[in-house]
């Protein structure tokens, strides 16, 4: 016990040191330096407090009433749950900190190194503080502080344009979902000053249905915003672009998970069981986004970006995990909603690891090629090997591919999502197999993405003479990629030890659940609800080396000489990188087959010469996928704003007699409301 | 049967009061707003001193003899220093026509009286007839304040609606206490002096005290 | 000890008997088509020669151009270990089910579709980006598919599936098991490439789908990727072969029950090639921008199969 | 004699500035000598007030000052604006012409201002509390047009005319109470104070006392800058000097919420507190409606500041319209929103001394220009917008709770969505003025003097509440709440 809060308070002391330390530091390499030591201790201590949690299954509890007393003090209370979020914050916080040193180097002429070491580490401060809180008003400060400092980070490069947008659109959507969560927690809080969370849990069971009801609402909108469902992922793929790399790591990786906690926490933990429509919305609201989520990726140019929607989609992954827990939970098939639950877990873990790799490894690329656009890169492997290897295994992993851990947790999610069509009513077991063909289709989707993605960046020729010269970063982004890169395939190959760990934490949740399915066939094989079906990554790996080294053994017997000569081009006499296929082209087929839902907007022009039309000079085609969701629902809104403002401004007409009427319209107002009010 | 003229002289004094308003509604020139304030003022200081002496408070007298002096005498003056100096002779047209502010002068003593009726009922003071009157002042001089264009005519109005209220005191309270009237006289004084100074200050910016010109601030 | 020993054999039966069903669709085809056609082992001539050329690697392509041929070869025999042809694989030897197989297939096809790329011919990224199109859109029906068999045999693994359909006869004529199959048949055709979807035999530059992204390739890595190729399709039809119709399985070691399994995967195979054989002279290869309407028949027929699945129950 | 500690500093020091006839720089040093000698006098006042219950001058019922808890709050309020004023208040006008006269003219009225706040706080009289509203109207007006200029001037107009108006019908309301009063308990001596007032109230007349306090919303909301009334507000705060502004937007407007406050006191004794919270909710809703949406397309930021506290105002008269925990709640944000808005505007005031415009669209890269003075005014406008280290989370969180526990959904909800506007369009200037590069002709970087550190020690200040809300303070709170809820 006196190690957990020990080990929290060296977390705080060292975010907090860190964050003063750089903001007051004399020189920007020791601002660097203080930033990056900050947040280690931080992290190192986030880990040995969650590492104790989780090993010990003993809460950490620690007590601050005299702060803010009037909105019930500041109440820590860290649980399996609350450490296994804490675990992967920590995680990916340390090593994007070691990421940073070397790639804000670039950043020190330009902007304020001090400034950034400060949000930085008070950033890490607020996500490690949110899965630890314990009452009302320290969720909302870690929440919003953590929203805050993340704005700042997003607005590092302020220089462009677009980054100022994206800054508040980012900020603006926060704090959206912040105003959201105020009023849920209150409808939650029975006496309105009873705001711990136990008290929370206790007064869940006494609401009235309609009551939970809108406290589900309000949570999945709310949590939902900042966890990047499709409609209200608009922030996501403006955001994440405009960060640093491991600022944009960080939150993809990491920050959105918060979302799935805070969904986890109220609906699970302190709601409980309720109706079944709960988990069809949740599946609905998963499908959306995945699809949504992967289609955006598909058509996107920028790498970034295209990061940036994958996450939405791998949001949709999860969020069809907790939809099939809630389905099977409301129908009181405890042991599935469990696994649909793990499942979950798994893929936020799986997906926080190589999620961190492929924007890391970005990084790495707009560090050397200093483009973003897949359009001018190219050739990339032969400049940076490693950099290429990791970001094809992050790729592989993101695409599902078997030995590696993306594949484990979406089988698990496909095999909770099957295990739902043993609900009693036939007409809502007919949902979960249809979601299933949503997640195929995502699944494949992604695989074409990624194919796009590392294909068309790092092979065949370079596009552009950035890309022809990029060479490999510092060893130590490198390094930090081959851990997250290695935690791909362990997570990958381990994937039932840490399955029937989360069991455990997912338990801790409802305690009323019985023991898991008994996933200790072996601790190689990842067994689906009650044993039905069984794959094991392990022995897939080793069966697919030991076959292609007997091939390569083979072939080595024989002898193969190889021949080195140009690519076949029908006799074309020299092959350039403008023959090569772009990344638009690679995605045109799927634009077309999917056009109904881009609704891309396409314009030709051809300019034909003076003298006579039949030669042209030159034809432009562009075409562009504008994301329809802003146009239907964000744009009406902010014209209505605006339509208002202009009602409103015009009341301050500038005449004093036009101000005059006002008070003494005012004035004869309230005279008859006071008279006639008896 | 004392009380009986008593209230009776309040009720003239107060319907005067609310005559000389009309008077601003009704005519044109500054020089005939200024004379119909001066008439108002002396009105008040007369109803002061009826109160006073049939309420037997020694004190309203010298509160009547200082409205004499500061309203009667020394705002006037001032007022007519400053139309002579800006030579504003006539009245821009105003935002709503002669009749049409009449009528509504009319309608605001209406609602005053409807106002005023709870009033009746709780108080059996002799001058509760002055009540309505003075609440009618109120409003008459608020839509002068509200519809009259030259700045001089809005002090003349605002002034109106202190004399209203002072009405109100009396007639209501037979005067507040008398360190709250210094107070009042004090702040009456220091407001008229502050704006005939920002009058001057438009005559010199904008040389000319339409406050029409003023409308640069704006959203 | 004699069943793992049984499943290796298994494999290597399957691994060899891949290039003989190739030739025999290609015989029958020339035959329908009133020529002699060379003889149906003609393409272990093929892999010979191959093997003994030399292998013409392109200067822009990386290691991925190398690896790849390995990658698609292994996931193919891979897969063959799993799938059900003389007897079902069962216990703890069984690596994966029916998801794992498909995402083992799509592995092959992702570094295929790289090693397209990595050559960075305009027929590579062409071939390699309808390749993906076709596999992200033929994802759903497999899976749909799966998952009507998977409701009746209650689970995903084939070995359950097959002891299912043996025991209820009557099952196996159900709404569901029909219209599975005839979507899991389109997806055949689709995934390796065959007629309607892509034409195997033309070096067509705008119509070719698989052959343009191993246009690259020559000598040893091209007999790989070819018997891959050859081994995933009879992956594929014995799939469909032994999991609707699942009689002549062995049931036990016994050297008949092997023989009987043996015969009756031969006999499978043969009705399916000729089947293939029949379509393939009989229609013509389908514009790319038709094939997503084939491709989404199929997942309706899927989609019908998993209602009428479940709703029966 | 704490009383006359706290009140006799700024009186002194407006004498002194009136007598010094060539005006010499010390009258400023002793101006800030005399600020913080008050602010050291409320800080001992609410000391006593907390732990010794009200304080009187005289012991009977006639006495005329009395500090009472919620009296003391403000007192303090005003003068620690008043001290950060005077502070940053030392090189004032424009610097080229006459700068001597100006800068006396300043002082006199600065201080008479603050004499006046601080008089009307602590008076018990109800009407003498009138006559010290009126006054601060009157000194500050004289104020507004220190640059004589044709904004200032028609400014100072507007502001001295609309004010004046409204104030006058508060004093209409303020007679119409007593003529109450005097029907029912005849000429008590003392009569017109708090206490004898809210010792009487439930014998007076309720639809008297419903038509009186119609009048006293409308006359003190006016100088309350609550829609509609708020039209003064803008052009005033955007054309005065940036101390007088800092002191009216962040303590001018409590000081006639105080007000307000405590007719609202008096009157929900008689009349059932319903028709009160009404009426206060209505005019919240619409200033904070008025506010949010003034906010969204604004193109000076003197007057994005203005508006941001007609928005605030809405807040707090909402806060009061919601019971014990809803005043709570509305008299933390008070003293938040003068910490604030008082910090804001002198930053906007240093901004404008450098920048020479109050157009956003101008002021551009002040994070490479003014690195500290940016950085401040992020965090002014920050907290500002409620966001959680700061005190104004604190007491939005507290107002939300009031409106969801006293069971308004729906009024909860409306402040939240114009909460989220005005986040939007704070944000979305605040960005526009902190990035980008430096205009040309600016000098670039600025040197931390310790003025800028009076402003950090109100950034500790604002933490402080938002974070930890020392036990003092909720205490002087809790009490002034049980003085104002009946």
């Amino acid at each position: 016990m006196a190690f957990g809060s020990s080990a929290l308070i060296v977390m705080v002391v060292g975010y907090t040191g860190g964050a003063c330390l750089s903001l007051l530091a004399p020189s920007e390499r020791l601002a660097r330096a203080f930033t990056a030591l900050g947040a280690v201790a931080g992290c190192v201590g986030g880990l040995a407090a969650a590492a104790g949690v989780l090993a010990t299954r003993v809460p950490v509890e620690a007590m601050l009433p005299s702060l803010v007393s009037a909105a019930g003090g500041i109440v820590i209370r860290l649980d399996m749950l609350g450490a296994f979020f804490l675990v992967l914050i920590a995680a990916v916080g340390l090593l994007a900190a070691i990421y940073g040193i070397t790639y804000t180097a670039e950043y020190e002429g330009r902007h304020s190194l001090r400034l950034f070491g400060l949000m930085f580490n008070g950033f890490l401060l607020g996500m490690t503080l949110v899965p630890c809180a314990a009452n009302v008003f320290t969720f909302l400060l870690a929440w919003e502080l953590m929203a805050v400092t993340s704005y700042f980070l997003v607005m590092t490069e302020s220089e462009h344009l677009e980054t100022r947008h994206a800054g508040l659109w980012y900020a603006v959507m926060t704090h959206f979902g912040f105003l959201l969560l105020l009023p849920m927690f209150l409808m939650m809080a029975p006496g309105g000053d009873a705001t711990t969370f136990a008290d929370l849990r206790a007064g869940a069971a006494l609401m009235p249905a309609e009551t939970r009801s809108g406290v589900f609402l309000l949570a999945l909108v709310a949590f939902g915003s900042k966890a990047g469902i499709v409609p209200l992922h608009v922030w996501l793929p403006r955001a994440h672009p405009a960060a640093p790399s491991h600022i944009s790591a960080l939150m993809s990786g990491v920050m959105i998970k918060l979302g799935v906690y805070g969904l986890l926490r109220v609906v699970v933990d302190f709601l409980g069981t309720g109706p079944a429509w709960w988990g069809g919305l949740v599946l609905a609201a998963g499908s959306l986004s995945a699809l949504g989520g992967v289609l955006y990726a598909l058509t996107e140019n920028d790498l970034k970006r295209l990061l940036a929607y994958s996450s939405v989609e791998n949001i949709g992954v999860i969020l069809l995990g907790i939809g099939a827990g809630l389905v099977l939970q409301s129908y009181g098939l405890r042991a599935l909603a469990l696994v649909g639950f793990g499942a979950a877990l798994l893929h936020t873990l799986n997906h926080a690891c190589f999620k961190a790799l492929l924007f890391l490894a970005t990084g790495n690329v707009l560090h050397e090629a200093h483009t973003r656009n897949m359009e001018q890169m190219g050739g990339l492997i032969k400049g940076m090997p490693q950099t290429a290897i990791l970001f094809l295994i992050g790729s592989a992993a993101a695409a599902a591919l078997p030995p590696l851990n993306g594949f484990a947790s979406e089988w698990m999610v496909f095999q909770a999502l099957l295990s739902g069509a043993q609900i009693p009513q036939p007409e809502v077991a007919i949902g979960t197999p249809l979601a299933i063909g949503v997640l195929a289709l995502t699944s494949g989707l992604a695989a074409v993405c990624f194919v796009k993605a590392f294909g068309i960046s790092f092979l065949a020729m370079p596009r552009s003479d950035n890309a022809a010269h990029a060479r490999e970063a510092h060893w130590s982004s490198r390094a930090v990629m081959g851990v997250f890169a290695a935690g791909c395939v362990v997570l990958g190959l381990m994937a039932p030890h840490t399955l029937s760990g989360i069991y455990r934490i997912v338990e801790s949740l409802s305690p009323r659940t019985p023991p898991a399915p008994s996933a200790a066939v072996g601790s190689v094989w990842l067994v689906a609800p009650n044993g039905i079906a069984q794959v094991s990554p392990l022995l897939i790996a080793c069966f697919l080396t030991s076959v292609i080294v007997v091939l390569v053994a083979v072939l080595r017997v024989r002898g193969v000489e190889l021949r080195h000569a140009d690519t076949w081009g029908c006799g074309r006499i020299q092959q350039t990188a403008r023959m090569e296929y772009t990344s638009s082209a690679f995605a045109e087929p799927l634009r077309r087959v999917f056009s109904e839902l881009y609704r891309p907007t396409e314009d030709l022009s051809i300019s034909v010469h003076p003298e006579s039309r039949y030669f042209v000079r030159s034809i432009t085609y562009t075409s562009q996928v504008v994301p329809w969701i802003e146009r239907a629902f964000y744009d009406p809104v902010a014209r209505g704003m605006f339509a208002c403002a202009t009602q409103v401004r015009r009341l301050q007409g500038g005449s004093v007699h036009l101000y005059l009427l006002y008070l003494a319209g005012a004035l004869m107002v309230a005279l008859a409301s006071a008279w006639w009010f008896k | 049967m004392v009380n009986g003229t008593f209230s009776q002289l309040v009720t003239l004094g107060s319907s005067g009061m609310l005559l000389t308003a009309l008077i601003v509604l009704w005519r044109k020139g500054v020089p005939a707003y200024i004379t119909a304030y001066k008439w108002q003022a002396w009105l008040l200081a007369a109803i002061t001193a009826t109160v006073g002496y049939y309420g037997r408070d020694p004190q309203l007298y010298w509160v009547a003899a200082g409205l004499l002096a500061l309203k009667g005498v020394a705002i006037p003056a001032l007022l007519r220093t400053m139309q002579r100096r800006f030579g504003a002779q006539r009245e821009a047209t105003p935002y709503v026509n002669t009749e049409v502010s009449l009528v509504i002068a009319s309608v605001l003593v209406l609602f005053a009286y409807v106002l005023a009726r709870p009033w009746m009922t709780v108080t059996h003071l002799p001058t509760r007839q002055g009540l309505p009157l003075a609440m009618g002042l109120l409003f008459v001089s608020l839509f002068i304040v509200v519809s009259r264009k030259k700045a001089i005519t809005q002090v003349i109005g605002f002034l109106m609606l202190e004399n209203a209220i002072a009405l109100l005191a009396v007639v209501g309270t037979y005067g507040v206490p008398l360190l709250v009237e210094f107070g009042v006289f004090l702040d009456a004084l220091m407001g008229f002096l502050v704006m005939q100074i920002f009058v001057y200050h438009i005559h010199e910016t904008f040389d000319s005290i339409d406050v029409e010109e003023l409308t640069r601030l704006r959203h | 000890m004699s069943r793992y020993l049984a499943i290796a054999l298994q494999t290597l039966v399957a691994v060899a008997l891949a290039p003989a069903l190739v030739g025999f669709i290609r015989w029958l085809k020339a035959r329908l088509q009133g020529r002699r056609g060379a003889p149906p082992w003609q393409p272990y001539f093929e892999i010979r020669k191959l093997f003994g050329k030399e292998a013409v690697v392109s200067h822009t392509a990386s290691w991925i151009f190398n690896v790849t041929p390995f990658v698609v070869f292994g996931t193919s025999v891979l897969v063959a270990s799993l799938v059900p042809l003389i007897i079902a694989p069962s216990g703890p030897f069984l690596v994966g089910d029916l998801f794992a197989t498909v995402y083992l297939l799509l592995l092959g096809t992702f570094f295929l579709a790289l090693a397209g790329l990595d050559t960075g011919s305009p027929f590579g990224g062409m071939g390699a980006s309808r390749e993906m199109t076709v596999v992200a859109l033929t994802e759903p029906t497999v899976a749909l598919s799966i998952v009507a068999l998977a409701l009746n045999a209650g689970s995903t693994s084939f070995s359950q599936i097959v002891a299912r359909t043996l025991a209820e006869p009557r099952a196996a004529l159900g709404p569901g098991h029909v219209l599975a199959f005839a979507a899991l048949f389109i997806v055949t055709l689709a995934e390796t490439g065959r007629l309607p979807v892509d034409n195997p035999s033309t070096h067509l530059e705008l119509t070719m789908i698989h052959e343009a992204m191993i246009l690259e390739y020559s000598g040893p890595y091209l007999a790989l990727i070819e018997w891959g190729a050859a081994l995933k399709l009879l992956v594929f039809l014995s799939l469909a072969a032994n999991l609707f119709v699942p009689w002549g399985i062995a049931s036990s070691l016994s050297p008949v029950a092997l023989t009987i399994g043996f015969v009756s995967l031969i006999a499978k195979l043969g009705v399916l090639a000729v089947v293939i054989a029949v379509l393939e002279t009989r229609v013509a290869k389908l514009r790319l921008f038709r094939v997503p309407e084939l491709l989404s028949a199929s997942f309706v027929l899927a989609a019908l199969a998993v209602m009428s699945t479940v709703l029966a129950r | 004699m704490i009383l006359s500690v706290l009140l006799m500093p700024p009186l002194l020091a407006s004498c002194l500035a009136i007598l010094v006839r060539p005006y010499k720089r010390f009258v400023g040093w002793v101006s800030l000598i005399g600020a913080s000698l008050s602010f050291a006098a409320s800080i001992a006042l609410c000391a006593t007030v907390v732990t010794a219950g009200p304080l009187q001058d005289a012991a009977s019922a006639t006495a005329l000052w009395r500090v009472d808890a919620l009296s003391s709050l403000l007192a303090l309020c005003i003068a620690f604006v008043a001290l950060l004023a005077a502070i940053l208040g030392q090189r004032v006008g424009r610097p080229d012409r006459e700068e001597l006269s100006q800068t006396r003219h300043f002082r006199i009225f600065t201080n008479a201002f603050v004499f006046t706040m601080l008089a009307a706080v602590t008076i018990q009289n109800v009407a003498l509390m009138w006559v010290a509203i009126e006054a601060t109207t009157i000194t500050s007006a004289m104020v507004i047009p220190l640059t004589r200029t044709k904004a200032s001037v028609e400014a100072s107009w507007k502001y001295i005319l609309i004010c004046s108006v409204g104030i006058a019908l508060a004093f209409a309301g303020t007679v119409l109470a007593y003529f109450d009063f005097v029907t029912t308990a005849g000429e008590v001596p003392g009569s017109l104070n708090w206490t004898v007032l809210r010792a009487t109230a439930p014998s007076l007349h309720p639809q008297l006392l419903q038509l009186a306090f119609a009048f006293i919303l409308i006359g003190y909301g006016t100088k309350a800058g609550m829609a509609p009334m708020h039209t003064w507000l803008p052009d005033a705060h955007s054309e005065a000097p940036s101390p007088i502004s800092a002191m009216m937007s962040g303590v001018l407007l409590a000081v006639a919420m105080y007000a307000i406050a405590r007719w609202k006191a008096v009157v929900d004794v008689s009349v059932s507190p319903w028709f009160t919270n009404s009426l206060l909710t209505a005019f919240g809703l619409l200033s904070l409606t008025i506010g949010a949406f003034s906010l969204v397309i604004q193109h000076h930021y003197k007057r994005m500041l203005a508006y941001s506290s007609v928005e605030h105002m809405g807040l707090v008269s909402i806060g009061l319209a919601l019971g014990p925990l809803g005043t709570f709640a509305a008299l933390l944000h008070v003293v938040n929103h003068a910490v604030a808005k008082s910090m804001s505007f002198l930053l906007a005031g240093r901004i404008l001394h450098r920048y020479e415009t109050t157009e956003i669209a101008k002021v551009t890269g002040l994070l490479r220009v003014m690195p500290w003075t940016g950085s401040l005014f992020a965090v002014g406008i920050l907290a500002l917008v409620g966001l959680p280290p700061f005190g104004l989370f604190v007491s939005e969180f507290l107002l939300v709770r009031a409106a969801v526990v006293s069971g308004r959904f729906w009024v909860a909800g409306v402040v939240l969505v114009l909460l989220l506007i005005v986040f939007a369009s704070l944000i979305d200037h605040l960005n526009g003025m902190l990035y980008g590069e430096a205009p040309a002709g600016v000098a670039v970087g600025e040197r931390c003097n310790w003025s800028l550190a009076a402003l950090a020690l109100s950034v500790g200040v604002l933490v402080v509440l938002g974070v930890t809300l020392p036990r003092p303070i909720s205490a002087l709170i809790t009490q002034s709440v049980r003085g104002v809820i009946p």
